[in-house]
Formats: structure tokens, sequence, C-alpha cells
């Protein structure tokens, strides 16, 4: 047993950065702070490789499965004496990539971040900001119990939100920092109410526990069925529902384009390698429950991942901002992950799924990461979002253009680049399981590779654009990240994963199957040359097919209207009619009423008043009246 | 010792007595004529007084000098009101109660 | 029977010789320094009210017509310190030219007419009582009328006397059914002998109508309010505290003493009367703009709470009563003190007068607010614990609801007190009472006044002391 | 002169010394000072208490102190405190601390209003330290009473109106309240044994229950009108508008607490088969108090108005955990009151701060004030995600105890409405964040706020004392959640023997 407890300065070293950075930042130079959040992401990045050094190939396994270890693990808030919040860490096989892929990014984004923000406003309270995501990040991934889970899912949602609110006096931006902290926040209304169903019939939060095949959440978690699903089954779509806010599935998918308002290191960062997969990081945490008591769950699971990649792909080929393409490119390879995940089953071949999806998860982080900043890059020398503005790039940042079409080659599923594998393995699984989500892989394969090269043809190649200030390339703070990043999605490839990371932690024999590899291969190659023959050179063509297609293009360049129907749900329905009117019923009723109590009472004081005439003899009669009344009263009615 | 006339009369005499009184305290204007029904008022209370103690109980005297009593106590108080109403005969120049109305509501 | 058994009723020979001297140093008095009479006899009445709290002989005189225990004894005590502080109170005002006449005869009839208190409540027999009860009404009617050169005075002289003598008489009415029917007017014979026929319980209801004429419960209050606006504040203030306090007194007495075999009649009765009692008074208090006027409906609606004190014919019952009197003296006569002083210092008598008053005379506006709020039952002033053992003792015999009309009504009383604090505090005012320094003598009667408010409630010991001396049906 | 009466005897010396201080200069000091002595009386009070728990102390109640004040009818002043009150104490003085400094500058009758302020700081300190229902009831209405002459005078906008019916609200609370505690005393030994007022004593013996249906109703509803129950919850609006900062602060940062504490000290405690019994109704209110004060944020425009409403809704959320009646939801309700008293009345500070530079409340007149005011705008934001049950902040920790504690009851009803209680989440989210968004974000609309100046010293101390406060609790609650657990294991214990479920 190796001794991991130096594991607990992952998660606090980003924090205490934080600290430092938010409080003292404005005092310390802005470069200065840059430094220190950069050091502190290389140090843990340290940590981490080592972690994982050490996890993988020197602990002990047994009966060759990969152990859970709790690092160390205290108490945080107690509720009942078993159900209690603990703060811990916990390594196992996903965790630990995590780690590797969450330094790995941060680190790179860091750097890039320096030359990237250089001269913006705000330089140490951007870099205070990246430390508070690293962190909530990496708390994340290291939680122990699901409610930890849920403590730093709504840490990463906030510090997501200041993030993409960087630029505040922008008012795009605080609409789309607004948006995507409403939408994930009741996405996680699902999450805690998943959480507190779960906990009820299992009376735990703990991983080890509730995970444990043959513990007794699984075996007997079933509980009593509640409308014809299992209540286990119900917790755990609910909680899928917070991993779809997350992951920015459909429908709640709406928030991810419009943070591309933020930064770009940011949605590099955030929106493509590490948070957005916080989803699928969510379902493979509880994979044993999903593939072993609650089937049905897992189904929607794959269902959902499947429609959200094609439904992206499509909107991906009209998008023209650059960086809403990468958007929409990156739901769908999510996708791509969850729809793995449903196809999956626990233990032995079954789990090809899970092994593929957390596969591509980790090449998809590095190839996406790559394409967001080089079109960071590429913004930062066009200083526009939109390819209509651009073309013939590639004379003028050599570095960015390579490194860009190595990712774009990438994720078109090229061998023998990483992208490649992870997307045959999640073929091979969907394929083996159920035809038709295949299908529809096959065909979103294919329209990745179209989009991509689209982007990458309109920007690098296409019609010769004249720029006010001739672009130049970025410096080597930037390009440097951009290099290694391109190295890590040549070499990622080969990681042997089905040894390292599957879902019973033991070793999964598997091999690339011809007969689904090339065919996606040559998809992808199809993909490819249609982009060329639209997008090498000037062409109508593009022009043709939306005039052709007039109205579905329309319906798809505006993602579905989906948007529309959201504001149309939130601002009419919630707010026109629910809380205004509670509003005025709170006025016009509630207070009304004790309003009008107050003013009986004046009216009646003003009508009695007649009895205080000033006549004797009214008084008198009143008085003898009073009197035999009172007399009548005792003696013949109420003796 | 029995006079004949049997105590009913005597009560009934006073009970006419007291509404007659009470029936002009209501009814009359003039002030002086008020203080008189009321004067009557208590003259009813004195025959029950005397009548009681006559008929039910004659070997005690304590009727007959309460009534006594109310008789001296009645003139006193009339003096005291006939002063004020006389006061109020100055302030208002009249002693109709029904303009005697300054304080009201 | 020496004469030293006499003793027994010291209170009221005291007070009798204390009148006759008065008589006779404004016989002898110097014409021209008649002012130092209000001096005199306010010393005069001291002495009295400290010789009142040495304890002497209870006992009966006159084959039991004249009653003295230590009950009657504190009940008169209690009033005793009321007077004095109406008198201290009343010195301003005396020194006025038109008063100057008439010094001698304000104090002798008050003295007079707490003589008949004093003789109601030791009253052992209906004889006695009726007297007492005369002499307590008659000398006030004059007082009523004392502003000779005023219409309201001489208005409220004739209501307070025309009625009281119709309510006397409706009571005497009443006393003539129980002597024809028991055939006796001693309290104690009557207690026994008393039925439970048709024609005792009107004659009871008859005598009820006359005492909830003096305490002015609904619906024989109405002559209250004329009578309060229109006679000089200090009558007012005696009127309001020490006639009603000592009515008060004589009910309980009575009551418990002499109706206890009707008592779920008499129950029923203070039921209803005081539930209208609190709420009429309450709900004509609103709308008052004159400050004497409003009080007079203030203390009808009190009125209505000291009834729940006899309800329950309880010992905590009588106890709660006779504090809370106690209390009544001390808040009320705090609140005229303050009302006397600035009418005597401008003569404005309207709550709309009192607006900005804390911007100029802070001291007065603070006693006023102090003793609005122990009128109202606000903690920490006394008027909260008169209140809570009111209720306290209410509830002992399971009156909740009558409890809870009771409480839900001093929220009105809490409203048009607090429209008083409001004219004081918060709202402006162009031309505020201006600024002035009242004299020794006014300021002497606030401050034991504001002691009282803010001492009787904590210290318990008077609450005790009260109620060892006080008993239950 | 035992530690717990000096809670009441030193804002009452401050009292004093403010009244025989000269000139008005000083006044904002010897309260800051009184006020600060008190602060360090609950930290000291809190230490003392631990070790004793520590030293294995395990009474129901520590420091009690018991003197004999009305013998005829067992009227008590007694004193104790354990670790709920212990807490609430801890809170008030922190609030009122900050407080003083909030209303630093007040300048129109400057002594008569710290006067008033501290006298109602004296009786809720009063309320929650005394375990006699009589000294508790005239602590609670001593509490009420100041708040008349604070809104009406140093108010703003229709204040008297607010004022009167604030009072007149509050007052019938107590009407409703006063006979609870009457029955509970008449029935307080039905073995015909010497009544009491002792909740100690009370709570020793079972109140018979055709008198608990009479009496918790009327009981729990007076103390409700104070935590601002659906619908006797309107007096807070308009009293939070219409009052000055620091008002607003103690008002909604304590006196809403009495109503809490006392529906759970009073009412639950003392008359536990009622409250099983009758639960369902309250819950029902307080859940749509909940959800409704939630909605009735969102349309509102004045800031005040948005906080009375979250007020509502987050106050309604205590009443709800307690009448769950578990160790969990019971002490998430405790939790509760502190963390929202620290939070709302750190956000009434910032609202009073905003407002005296810019002389508005309405959010659509103001805008982009972060460039501004760096300061305050972030101290907002951090108020604005602590009430939006941030992890880290105390309104988490708050909130999933009493969602946690409450989704443990057994019957299936409870935990439905526990879902749509917990739903509520969400629409804080969304008001919040639309505050936020118009109010300090985007470019700065109105050019007059160009110069504003930012956060003076002592608006500084008032605003981290809370900040600071609310982190703490966010980032440690175990030390407090176990102090309220084990002083919530008794109470526990009895309300679960006498309806076990």
């Amino acid at each position: 047993m190796i001794n991991f407890s130096y594991t607990i300065w992952i998660p606090l070293l980003p924090f205490l950065m934080f600290l430092l950075l938010g409080l003292a930042g404005h005092k310390l130079k802005p470069k200065l702070s840059g430094l220190f959040g950069t050091g502190g992401l290389g140090i843990i990045t340290v940590l981490s490789y080592i972690t994982a050094f050490k996890y993988f190939f020197t602990s002990e396994k047994v009966d060759g499965a990969y152990q859970k270890i709790t690092a160390l693990n205290f108490t945080w808030l107690q509720f009942t004496d078993k159900l209690h919040i603990d703060l811990g860490v916990l390594l196992d096989p996903i965790s630990v990539m995590m780690l590797v892929v969450i330094s790995t990014v941060s680190f790179m984004v860091h750097i890039y971040s320096l030359g990237y923000m250089k001269d913006e406003k705000g330089f140490e309270r951007f870099f205070a900001f990246l430390s508070l995501f690293s962190f909530s990040m990496l708390g994340l991934v290291l939680a122990t119990n699901i409610f930890q889970m849920y403590i730093f899912w709504e840490l990463v949602g906030v510090s997501s939100f200041i993030l993409i609110g960087f630029y505040y006096q922008k008012p795009s931006a605080v609409r789309a920092s607004k948006k995507a902290f409403i939408v994930t926040r009741f996405a996680d209304l699902g999450f805690l109410i998943g959480i507190l169903i779960l906990s009820f019939n299992t009376k735990t939060f703990d991983f080890i526990t509730l995970t444990n095949p043959t513990g007794s959440a699984i075996t007997q978690g079933g509980g009593i069925a509640f409308l014809g699903l299992s209540v286990m089954t119900w917790s755990m779509i609910f909680v899928f529902m917070g991993g779809v806010g997350k992951s920015a599935m459909f429908p709640f998918h709406i928030w991810l384009p419009d943070a591309m308002e933020g930064p770009t290191p940011v949605s590099a960062l955030i929106h493509a390698a590490t948070m957005v997969v916080a989803g699928v990081y969510l379902v493979a945490r509880m994979f044993p429950i999903y593939a072993l008591s609650a089937p049905v769950a897992l189904k929607v699971v794959a269902y959902v991942g499947a429609f959200s990649s094609l439904f992206a792909a499509v909107i991906a080929c009209t998008q023209t901002d650059i960086k809403r393409v990468l958007a929409y490119s990156t739901m769908s390879q999510i996708g791509y992950m969850m729809l793995a995940l449903g196809v999956a089953g626990y233990g032995g071949h079954e789990g090809l799924g899970y092994m593929a999806s957390m596969f591509h998860l980790f090449t998809h982080a590095m190839f996406k990461a790559l394409l967001f900043l080089g079109a960071g890059a590429i913004i930062h020398a066009v200083h526009s979002n939109y390819m209509t503005e651009m073309g013939g790039l590639r004379k003028y940042l050599p570095v960015t253009h390579i490194t860009f079409l190595i990712a774009c080659l990438t994720i078109a599923g090229i061998p023998p680049l990483s992208g490649f594998f992870s997307k045959d393995e999640i073929l091979a699984a969907a394929f083996h399981s159920n035809k038709i989500l295949f299908a529809v892989e096959y065909a979103v394969a294919g329209l990745t590779a179209f989009y991509m090269f689209r982007l990458y043809f309109s920007i690098f190649w296409g019609k010769e654009t004249q720029y006010h200030h001739t672009p130049h390339e970025a410096p080597a703070t930037m390009t440097v990240p951009l290099i290694i990043l391109a190295i890590g999605c040549i070499i990622t490839g080969f990681i042997p994963f089905n040894k390292l990371v599957t879902s019973d932690g033991k070793i999964l024999e598997s091999e690339i199957e011809m007969m689904i590899a090339i065919p996606s291969v040559l998809i992808g190659l199809l993909g490819i040359g249609i982009a060329y023959i639209m997008y090498k050179k000037e062409s109508a063509i593009p022009e043709k097919l939306a005039v052709t297609f007039k109205y579905s293009y329309k319906w798809v360049y505006n993602k579905f209207y989906i948007d529309e129907l959201y504001l149309f749900v939130t601002k009419k329905i919630i707010f026109r009619f629910i809380s205004e009117p509670v509003a005025w019923f709170d006025r016009h009723v509630v207070d009304a009423t004790m309003n009008a109590i107050a003013n009986v009472t004046q009216n009646v004081s003003f009508r009695i008043r007649g009895f205080q005439s000033g006549q004797l003899q009214k008084y008198a009669f009143i008085f003898i009246t009073g009197a035999i009344m009172l007399a009548i009263l005792f003696i013949y009615l109420w003796k | 010792m029995n006079s004949g006339i049997p105590i009913q009369y005597f009560l009934i005499l006073a009970t006419i007595m007291f509404f007659a009184g009470v029936y002009g305290f209501l009814t009359r204007r003039n002030l002086i004529t008020i203080l008189m029904s009321v004067e009557l008022i208590l003259n009813s209370v004195n025959i029950n007084f005397l009548a009681f103690n006559r008929y039910l109980y004659p070997h005690k005297l304590e009727g007959m000098f309460f009534s006594l009593f109310i008789i001296a106590v009645a003139a006193s108080e009339a003096a005291v009101a006939i002063a004020i109403i006389i006061n109020i005969y100055r302030r208002f120049t009249t002693i109709n109660v029904e303009d005697v109305n300054e304080l009201k509501f | 029977m020496s004469l030293g058994t006499f003793l027994i009723m010291r209170h009221e020979l005291l007070l009798i010789a204390a009148a006759l001297s008065v008589l006779i140093a404004e016989i002898f008095w110097d014409p021209d320094k008649k002012k130092g009479i209000s001096l005199f006899s306010i010393i005069l009445f001291g002495v009295i009210t400290i010789i009142g709290f040495i304890p002497s002989p209870s006992g009966s005189l006159f084959g039991g017509m004249y009653i003295s225990s230590g009950t009657t004894l504190l009940m008169k005590n209690i009033l005793n310190i009321g007077v004095l502080l109406v008198f201290i109170q009343s010195v301003t005002w005396l020194k006025k030219e038109e008063n100057s006449e008439k010094i001698s005869e304000y104090f002798l009839l008050l003295i007079s007419t707490l003589v008949g208190m004093n003789f109601m409540i030791s009253a052992g027999h209906f004889l006695i009582f009726y007297i007492g009860i005369e002499l307590a009404t008659i000398p006030i009617a004059a007082l009523a009328a004392y502003d000779r050169y005023k219409n309201k005075s001489a208005e409220a002289g004739i209501k307070l006397i025309l009625s009281s003598a119709l309510s006397s008489g409706i009571l005497l009415y009443g006393l003539s059914m129980i002597y024809g029917t028991t055939g006796t007017l001693y309290f104690s014979e009557v207690a026994k002998l008393f039925g439970n026929n048709n024609l005792q319980i009107l004659g009871f209801i008859f005598f009820f109508a006359g005492m909830a004429f003096k305490i002015s419960i609904v619906p024989f209050h109405l002559w209250t309010a004329d009578v309060y606006e229109g006679s000089p504040v200090n009558i007012t203030s005696y009127l309001s505290v020490i006639s009603k306090g000592a009515a008060v007194f004589i009910l309980i007495i009575i009551l418990f003493t002499v109706f206890p075999v009707i008592i779920a009649t008499w129950q029923k009765t203070i039921y209803v009367t005081s539930v209208l009692t609190m709420t009429i008074g309450n709900l004509f208090a609103i709308r008052q703009q004159n400050l004497k006027r409003f009080l007079a409906f203030s203390s009808i609606s009190q009125a209505g709470y000291i009834l729940l004190g006899l309800i329950g014919g309880n010992q905590l019952g009588m106890a709660s009563v006779i504090y809370y009197i106690l209390v009544y003296i001390f808040s009320n006569l705090g609140a005229f003190g303050v009302v006397t002083a600035i009418s005597n210092a401008t003569g404005k008598e309207n709550i709309d007068d009192y607006n900005g008053l804390y911007q100029t005379n802070p001291k007065l506006s603070l006693i006023m607010t102090l003793a609005l709020f122990s009128l109202a039952g606000i903690p920490p002033v006394a008027g909260f614990f008169g209140k809570f053992f009111l209720f306290t003792a209410a509830a002992q015999k399971g009156y909740y609801l009558l409890v809870l009309i009771a409480v839900l009504n001093t929220i009105i009383s809490l409203f048009y007190y607090l429209l008083v604090v409001k004219a004081m505090f918060i709202n402006k005012s162009e031309n505020p009472v201006e600024k002035f320094r009242s004299d020794f003598p006014t300021r002497f009667a606030l401050g034991i006044c504001i002691a009282g408010i803010v001492v009787t409630g904590f210290a318990s010991i008077i609450f005790e002391a009260i109620r060892n001396l006080s008993f239950g049906v | 002169m035992d530690i717990l009466s000096l809670f009441v005897v030193i804002p009452v010396l401050t009292i004093i010394a403010i009244l025989l201080l000269k000139d008005t200069r000083q006044v904002r000091m010897v309260s800051a000072f009184g006020m600060g002595l008190q602060l360090l009386m609950a930290a000291s009070l809190v230490i003392l208490y631990l070790t004793a728990r520590h030293a294995g102390n395990n009474d129901e109640m520590l420091f009690v102190k018991d003197y004999l004040w009305f013998k005829s009818l067992n009227i008590h002043y007694a004193v104790g405190v354990d670790g709920i009150s212990v807490a609430m104490i801890t809170l008030t003085s922190l609030v009122v601390f900050a407080g003083i400094f909030a209303s630093w500058e007040v300048e129109f009758l400057r002594k008569e209003f710290f006067v008033s302020l501290i006298l109602l700081a004296s009786g809720v300190f009063g309320f929650f330290i005394s375990i006699d229902l009589f000294t508790m009831f005239l602590f609670y209405e001593l509490a009420v009473i100041p708040m008349y002459l604070l809104i009406g005078i140093w108010g703003t906008g229709p204040k008297e109106y607010s004022a009167m019916k604030l009072t007149l609200m509050l007052m019938g609370g107590s009407a409703l309240l006063l006979v609870g505690l009457l029955g509970i005393y008449f029935n307080s030994s039905p073995d015909g044994s010497r009544l009491t007022f002792n909740i100690l004593e009370i709570s020793k013996v079972v109140i018979p229950l055709p008198a608990q249906r009479i009496f918790f109703p009327l009981t729990f509803v007076g103390f409700g009108v104070l935590g601002a129950l659906f619908p006797f919850h309107t007096w807070s609006p308009d009293g939070h508008a219409s009052a000055p900062t620091a008002v607003s602060m103690l008002h909604a940062g304590v006196l809403m607490k009495l109503g809490g504490y006392g529906a759970f000290r009073v009412a639950i405690f003392l008359m536990p088969e009622a409250a099983h019994e009758l639960s369902w109704i309250f819950i029902i209110l307080t859940s749509i108090s909940v959800i409704y004060g939630a909605f009735g944020a969102i349309a509102q425009k004045d800031l005040k108005y948005i906080n009375a409403y979250s007020s509502v809704s987050h106050c309604g959320l205590v009443l709800f955990a307690v009448l769950m009646m578990n160790q969990t939801a019971m002490n998430g309700a405790i939790i509760q009151m502190i963390s929202h008293g620290l939070m709302t009345a750190l956000f009434f500070a910032l609202i009073g701060m905003l407002y005296g530079r810019t002389h508005t409340r309405m959010i659509n007149e103001m805008g982009g004030l972060m460039k501004i005011i760096p300061f305050l705008s972030v101290c907002y934001v951090i108020a604005g995600l602590a009430s939006l049950g941030l992890p880290g902040l105390s309104g988490f920790v708050a909130e999933m105890t009493i969602f946690v504690g409450a989704f443990q009851h057994p019957e299936l009803f409870y935990r439905i409405v526990t879902i749509l209680a917990v739903s509520s989440i969400v629409i804080t989210a969304v008001y919040i964040l639309r505050v936020v968004a118009i109010l300090l974000l985007g470019p700065t609309t109105n050019e007059h706020f160009e110069h504003l100046p930012d956060a003076k010293w002592f608006e500084k101390i008032s605003v981290v004392t809370l900040i600071g406060s609310v982190a703490a609790i966010g980032l440690a609650p175990f030390w407090l959640s176990t102090m309220i657990g084990i002083s919530l294991h008794p109470i526990i214990e009895k309300i679960l023997a006498l309806n076990p479920f």
C-alpha cells in the first residue's frame, strides 16, 4: 500500500493560489501573479503525473483489478449517523486519468494565457479564477462521495459562470454567463434530487459503498417501483440530468455555444477539455449502479448521447463563428462518450464502451484543447471570430496552421492519430450492442470530418482576404502549448487504455476490428473530400446548397430555435405568468386583506359615532334599554 | 294590623311611578321636569321599601330608614342639580336639554 | 364599646377632620394669600396618606354596618395615593386667577367624595353603601361644573348629575327588590338569604347597572366622554382614576361577598359587558382628537380589561384587579399630568397640537410615551404586568376566548396610543408646543407617576402583598 | 451576577452611558464599544459552553440561573443556554455589531437612534437567554416595540404606514402567542402540582392532547407571524423597505429568527403530539411561503423588496424544517436561521450603502457598478452566492442539511413537498443573478455614478465581519452543527419518544 496522502495538495494548492491572487492579487504585479498561477499549476501537473505513475504501475492489484484507494477522508458535515458529507481524495483509474487530463490541459492553458491575456486588464483576476476553477475541477474528480462531488460540481459551475462573464462590461458576456449558470443550476436541481432519493434508499453517499457491485446499494438497492420504474432508476435518471446539464447534452445544451463569449483559453479549458466532460465522468463514476441496477437509465444515457451528437454535428455544419463550430463539435464528441457509456455493460468484454468512452474523453481533451487554443491564436491574429472574414492564413500563421491541421485530422479519426483509436473503440462498442446507434454514430463521424475541414479550409485556404493589418504568428508562450498538445494528439492514441481504465479495473482484451475501422476512416476521408471541394477554393456550392435547402438550412442555422423556445418559457411563462401574478397577488390580495381589516375597523368606528350624540336623554334611553335587555337576557334567555 | 289594602297595590303603584319617572326622564325637554321625574323614580323606590317593610318584615325598620335617607339624599341631589341648572341657564340662556349638547361624538 | 374602637374607621375620621380643617382654614385664612391653602391642604393630606399606612385594627362597627379589613385598608390607601397625586397636579391650575376664590372648595369637595368612597368600600350594609356612593357622586358633579364661565363645564355638570341620579334611582329600585325578597340589607345576611329567583336577578341586574354606570361599562358609559371632556382636566383625571377605581373596588367586594350564590349569572353578565366595553371603547377612541375625550374612551376600554379580573371570581382575579388599579392610577395620572401641564401652559388639548412635541419638550413626551405604553401594556413598564395578570386570572377559569378577544382589543388600543406617540415623535409641525419648564409640583407628581410606572411592575413584592390581602369567592 | 444576565445588562448599561453623554459625536463610539464588548462576551460564552460540554456536562441547559420573581404565580427570572441559544446569541451580537457600524452616519436624533437600536438588541438577547415563558414573552415584546420608532422616525418612504403595520401585525402575533402561553401554563401540571412557566419543567410533563390541539396552533402561528409565515408575512416587505439600514439588518437578521426559535423551542418542544398531528397544515403553509417568496422576489424592482421576499422564502424554509421534526432537519433549521441572519444582514447593509451612494433602490436605475465600486459589488456578489447556496458559504450548509433531513421523513407526502421546496434553489439563483447582472455587471448606465466612492472604513468593518462569519460557517460547518446537534439530541429524544414514527 503506497501512501498517497500528499495528493491532498493537488486540489489544495490551487485553492491557496486562488486566495492569494484573489485577496492580494491587485497588489502584486500582474505578470508576477500570472507566474504564480502557472507555477502552482506546474507543481500540480508534476504531482499528478507522479500519482498516475505510482497508481498504475506500483500500486498492487487484487486479482488483476485496480483498487479504489481512499487516500484520505474526513467528515465535513454530519447529517445523520449514516449520512455525512466527507471531503477526501479517492484514487481509482478514472480519477487518476482525469488528474492527468486536467493538470495537463490546465497547465497548457495557463502558459497560453500568459501570452493571450497579456495586456488585458484584470490579468491577475483571470488567473485567480483559473486557479479557483482548477481547484473545483480537481476536487470534483477526486471526490470520495457523491455529495462532495455535488459540492465541487456547484463550484465548477460558479467558476465557469465567473469566467464566461470575465468581460463583465460586455452585455452579451453577462447574458451568456447568466444563462450558463441558470441552465446548469436547473440541471443540478435534478442531480440534487437524485442524490436525495439515492441516499434515502441506500443510506450512504460514499462512492465505494455505492458502486460496490456486490454491495447492498446495488444488490437490493432497487427499492419500490414508482410510475413503473424502480426508485433506483428514477434516482439515476435524475442524477444523469445533472450530467446532461454540465455536459451540454440535449436539451440543456443551449448554454454552451453562448459560453464562447468567455476568453478563448477559458473555452479551451472549461468548455472543451475538462468541465463539460464532468457529466461523462459522473456517469462513469456511478457506472456500476447504472449498469447493474438501473439499465433503463443507462439506455436513456445512450439515446441522449447519440441524439446530441447528431444534433450538434448537423448544426456545426452551418455555423460561421469558429468558436461556436468548435463548441458544437465538443457537444457532439461528448455525445459520443455518453453513447459509449450507454451501450457498455459492467465487466468483461461488455465493458468495452466504458473503456472507449474514457479513452475518447482523454484524447478529446487533447485535440479539442488544441483546436480551441489554435482558434485563439487565429482570433488573436485577425481579431474576428467569423471564418467568413478569414482565409489563406496558412502563410501568416505556420505553427498554428500545422497544429490545427493535426487536430482536425485527429478529430476526423484518421489513423494513426489518437482520435482514430478512441472513436473506433466507441463505434465497435455501439456496433456490438445497438445497430441503430451505430448507424447514427457512423453518420456523425462523416459530418464531423466535414465540418472540421470546412473550418480548416475556410480559415487557412479559401479566398485571399485582405487584412487591414497583416496577421502575425502568436508569441512563444502561445505556440509552445500548441506544439505540446499536437504531440499529445499524436502519441496518446498508443496508450493502452484497455489495460489501465476499464469498468471493473481488470484488463480488457480488445483489438482493432478492421471491418469497423476501415469504413469509419473512409467516411472520414469522404467528409474531408466534400469539404475540400466546397471550401478549398472559393466556390459557389455552399451558397447554392443553402439556397436550395433554404428552409431546412435556416432551421438548422438557427439551431432549431431551441434558444427561442427557452426564452419563451422563461421570459413569458415563468416571469409573466407566475412571478408577476404572485407579486400582484401578494400586494392586492394577501396584503389587501390585512389592510382591509384595519380599514373596516376605522369605518365601523366612524359609523357608530352616532351613539355618542350628546343628547342626555338618548344616553338615558340606552342606559335603561341596556339594563332591561340584560335583565331579559339573564332572566329568560340564558339562565 | 293589616289595613286591608293588599301589598300588590302598592307595588303596582310603585312600578307605575317608576316607569312614569323613566318616561318623563326620557321625553321631557325641560331640565327641571327631568329632575322632577328623577324624584318620581326615587319616590317609587321609597314606596317599595315602605311596603315591603310594612307587610313582609314588620318587626324591623330597615326599609323605613332607608327611605328616609333616600329622601334626604334626593334633596341634596336636587339642590346641586338646580344650582347647575341655573348655571346652565346663565350660559345657554335656556334649560331645554336638547340645546345642551356641545359635547358629542 | 369604647371610643378606641372608632379607630377602626380611622381613615374616614381623619378625612372628615381634614375636610373640616380646610373649611376652617378657608374662613380664617388671609384673603390675599388664599393660594397658601392648597399647600396647606396638600401637606395635610400627605400626612393622612402616610398615616393610612400605619397598620390599624380591623373589625366592624355599628353592628356590622361598617366593616374594616386589611383589604379595605389597602384599597383606601391606594385611593389616597391617587388623590394625593391629583392634588399635587392641580396646584398649577388652582394658581390661576379665576380659581383663586374656589381653592378650598376644590379640596373640601374632593376630600368629602373620598370620604364617601371610603364608606362605600367599608360598607357592610346597603344603607352605608348608598350614602357613600351618593357622597362620592354629588360633589363631583359640582366640581365638573367648576369652571363657572365655560359652557362645556356646565354641560358636563348637568349631564353627570342627572344621569347619576337616574342610575342611582335604578340601583335603588334594584335594591328594593333585593330587600323585598330577602328582608335584610346587611351584606352578610343577604349573601345567606339570596336565592336564584327572577325578582332577585332583576334586582341584581339593576344594581349592577347602577355600578356599571360608575365604572362606565358599556352600555352605561355614554356620559363618560362628555363629562370628561367638559370638566377641568384635574377633575377628569380624578373621575377617570379615583371614582372608577373606588367603584371597581366596591363592585368586586360586593360581587364576591354578597352575590356568590348567583356567580354563574354575574359571570355571564360580565362576559357580555366586558366584550362590549373594550370593543366599543376602542372603536370610539380611534377617532378622537381631543386628548381628554381620547383618554376617556381609552379608560372605558381599560374598564373592559379590568372586568376580566372580576370574571373569574378567584383570588388571583381580585389581586390582579387591585394591582391593575394601582398601575392604572400611575399610568393614567401620568398621561393626564402631561395633558394638564400642556393645557395649563398653552391651553392646547388636541392630538394635532402635540405634533413635534419631542423636539421642544422631550421629557414630557417621554413621560407621555411611557404612560401610554403602560396603558397599552407594553413591557417593561408596569402596565404589561397588570394586563398579564388580569388575563392570567381570566384564563385560570378557562375564559381563553375572552382573553383572546381582549388581547386583540389591546392591539386596537395600541394603534391609537401609537397615534399619539407618532404625533409627538414623528409628525412635523410648523408651530409645535413651544418649549416650557413646568413648575415643581407638576414635575414632582410626574416623577412619582414615572417611578410608579417603572417600579410597580418589577417589584414583585407589591403584587404579592396585594395578593395576600385579597380573596376569592 | 451570572454570565448570561450580562447579555442584558451590558446593553442596558450602554444605553445609560449613551443617555448620559453630552455631545452626540461620541454616541456611536460608545455604542460600538458596548456592542463590541457584547461580541467578546458572546465569543467567550461559546468557549465556556464548549469547555463545559467537553468537561462532560450533559445538562439540557447550561449556566442555568433561576431567581423567583412572582411567587404566587411561580414566575421566575430563569436563564440558561444550550448550543442553539449560544449560536443565536453569537449571531445576534455579530449582526448588532455590524449594524452599529452600518448606521455610522445617522445624523438625525443620533442619540435616540442608537438607544432604541440597542434597546431592541437587549430584548433579543433577553429572549434567547431566558428559559421561562413569562420572561421570554416579556423580552419578545420588548424587542418588537422599538421597531415602531426606529422605522417611523428614521425610515424612508411610507414609513408611518409601514411602521404601524409592522408593529400591529407583530403584536397580533404576540396576542395569539399570549393566549397560547397562558394555555401552556395552566396545563403545565396535569397532576395538579405547581403550575410553572419554566420550559424545562414543562417539557418533563405531557400537556393533555385536547389542550395541545388548541394551543399549538396559537403558539405556532403567534411565532410564525414573526417568522414571516404565509399569509402573515406582508409586514415584512413594507417594513424592510421603509426601515433604515441597521434596522433592516437587525430585523431580518435577528428578529425574524425569534419566530423560528420560539416556534421550535416553545411550540414544538412543549407540544410535540399536536405538532406531529397538525404539522401537515403548516408544512403546506411553509412550503407555500418558500416557493411563493422566491417567485415574489423575481418580479420585484426594489432591492429591499427583493430581499424581503427572499427572506420570506428562507425563513419559510426554517419553519418548514422545524416541522419535519427530526434531528437533521431541525439542525438544518437552526443553521439556516444563523446563515440567513448573517446573509440577509449583509444584504441589507450593502443595499443601505448602495442607497447611500446612488440614492435609489430601483435596480433598473443602476448598472455597471462593479467597475465603479468594486469592493461593495464583490461583497454583494458574495452575499448573492451565499444566498443561492454556493458551497463554501453558509447558505449551502444550511439548505443541504434541511433538504437531506427533510427527505428522511418516512411519509411520502413530506418527501414530495421537500422536493418542491428544493426547487426553490433554482428560483433563488434566477433572482439573485438577475439582480447581480442588472445592478453590477454590464456597462455603466448612469454617468452620475461614475465617481461614486467605494466603501469607507466603518462600512468595511461592518461588511467584512459578516462575510467572515458567512464564510467561516460555510467552510467549517462541523463545529456549529455538532454544537447544535448535541443540544438538539434531548429535544429530539423527547419528540420521538412521544410520537414513534
